[in-house]
């Protein structure tokens, strides 16, 4: 039996306390690429912009959020509201936010923030001294899309 | 004036995989090519790290070298779109039009 | 006689529907930091910071959000929670994020969003179809600072 | 070799008024000058908008006009510093120490 405030692991994926290094967020990502690719169903565009947006945020925190520090962890969650067609992705870390110096010019980097902005209906990052969290909305996952490619 | 060079990436160009593609491009480079041209049709995923790369190589190759991408697909022209690297980099679904644009 | 539901004057200000443009944001900026003077009892270099900050958001709405449009509007709200000692205010407005070009030098600008981040203890930037919303918290206004000037 | 010019502003430098600020320096750079400082001590308000004028306007004196800006309290000197400007133009609390700093 369920209770209904049980998470069904069908619509939520959740990964907790993840090392933030590169290696670790190439295998959360490939984890979260097959829960996405098992319970949502949606086009092949849409799924390969849902992994590449969450992909840029876990690299982020993998990157930049412990830098100059021990290490720390991130967290993966998501849900999917199925009646909505709605999916919701935050990625947390506890570190602290480092500003891109603005007098280098970043001709090569800074693209990760700008593509989930795209890839997302709607983004939130919350910067602030319990570390950053970064939320994405992809509405109408299921809806078929008229695809650039 | 020396060869053309084709580039292959397979697989994910991830933050992780994204140096190689850079040591592959280099060593491409260090053969004074007329043309280099990165072929990413094998490749699945593709993230800012690996578009970062191919930015940096264009910077590097132009203007002696010819610098081209050949993407297709929801992985990996889709988002190199998105970003605007397409008005940035030549970019061709196949390698045939890669080749055609570069003059071979 | 007023209700729990009213706005108290003393603890909120709220400055809705105003042009998003750089005369009206000087405008709103100014009366701002009018009602903050008076109502937060704080160190010169807090209502320094706090002005300076909504200040930040104001200019973007006004420069960025409705670029290639008609123009449009934004909201700025502040609540003061006197017990707590922490301010909270937002800048809202309708129009669209507008992505810095990244193949572009911007050497003389792209300084608001980092100030931002130092000025405000958390900074909550929410991008989506409906407009861009910034959410800063500056805790502990009234504590007396150590002050770098 | 010109003068020594001091560019004083005052009140706000916001995006509304920060373009007086730029015409102002402009007309200082025409003048061939060894150097100029930009007086903010009289500015009580500065934002991001002003800030982009100074940096522009060390990029423009460099390396040939001496550039500084005075500045002081928590309107001025203290934002410059917390977003790293300080560390890219010579900041002095007075015109003395920004004059000594010039060579004058
Ligand atoms: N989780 C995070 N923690 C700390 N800093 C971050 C985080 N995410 C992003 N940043 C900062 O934001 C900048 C911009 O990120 P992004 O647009 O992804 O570009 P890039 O990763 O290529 O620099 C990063 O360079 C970094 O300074
Ligand atoms: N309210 C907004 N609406 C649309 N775009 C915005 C908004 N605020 C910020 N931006 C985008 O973010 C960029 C960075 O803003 P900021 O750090 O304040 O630097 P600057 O204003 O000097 O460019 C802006 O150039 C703009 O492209």
């Amino acid at each position: 039996m369920t209770s209904p405030f049980e998470r069904d692991p069908g619509t939520w994926f959740v990964c907790h306390d993840r090392p933030a290094d590169a290696w670790t967020a190439a295998l959360v990502r490939e984890d979260f690429a097959r829960w996405l690719r098992r319970r949502v169903s949606a086009d092949e565009a849409k799924l390969c912009d849902v992994v590449l947006a969450v992909n840029e945020a876990l690299a982020n925190a993998a990157e930049y959020a412990y830098l100059g520090t021990a290490g720390g962890t991130c967290d993966l969650e998501a849900v999917y509201d199925v009646a909505a067609g709605a999916l919701t992705v935050s990625v947390r870390d506890q570190g602290r936010w480092c500003e891109p110096d603005p007098n280098h010019h970043q001709r090569h980097r800074g693209r990760g923030i700008p593509l989930m902005r795209k890839l997302a209906d709607a983004l939130v990052i919350d910067t602030s001294a319990l570390g950053t969290s970064v939320c994405m909305r992809f509405s109408h996952v299921n809806a078929p899309m008229a695809g650039i490619c | 004036m020396g060869p053309l060079v084709v580039v292959r990436a397979a697989g994910v160009l991830d933050m992780l995989t994204s140096p190689q593609l850079e040591v592959g491009i280099a060593t491409a480079l260090a053969k004074n090519p007329s043309a280099i041209i990165v072929d990413l049709n094998h490749v699945d995923f593709l993230a800012s790290a690996g578009m970062g790369v191919l930015v940096a190589a264009q910077d590097k190759a132009a203007p002696a070298v010819k610098f081209a991408v050949v993407a297709s697909g929801p992985a990996t022209s889709r988002p190199l779109k998105m970003v605007g690297l397409a008005e940035l980099i030549g970019l061709y679904p196949t390698l045939d039009e890669a080749l055609a644009a570069v003059g071979e």
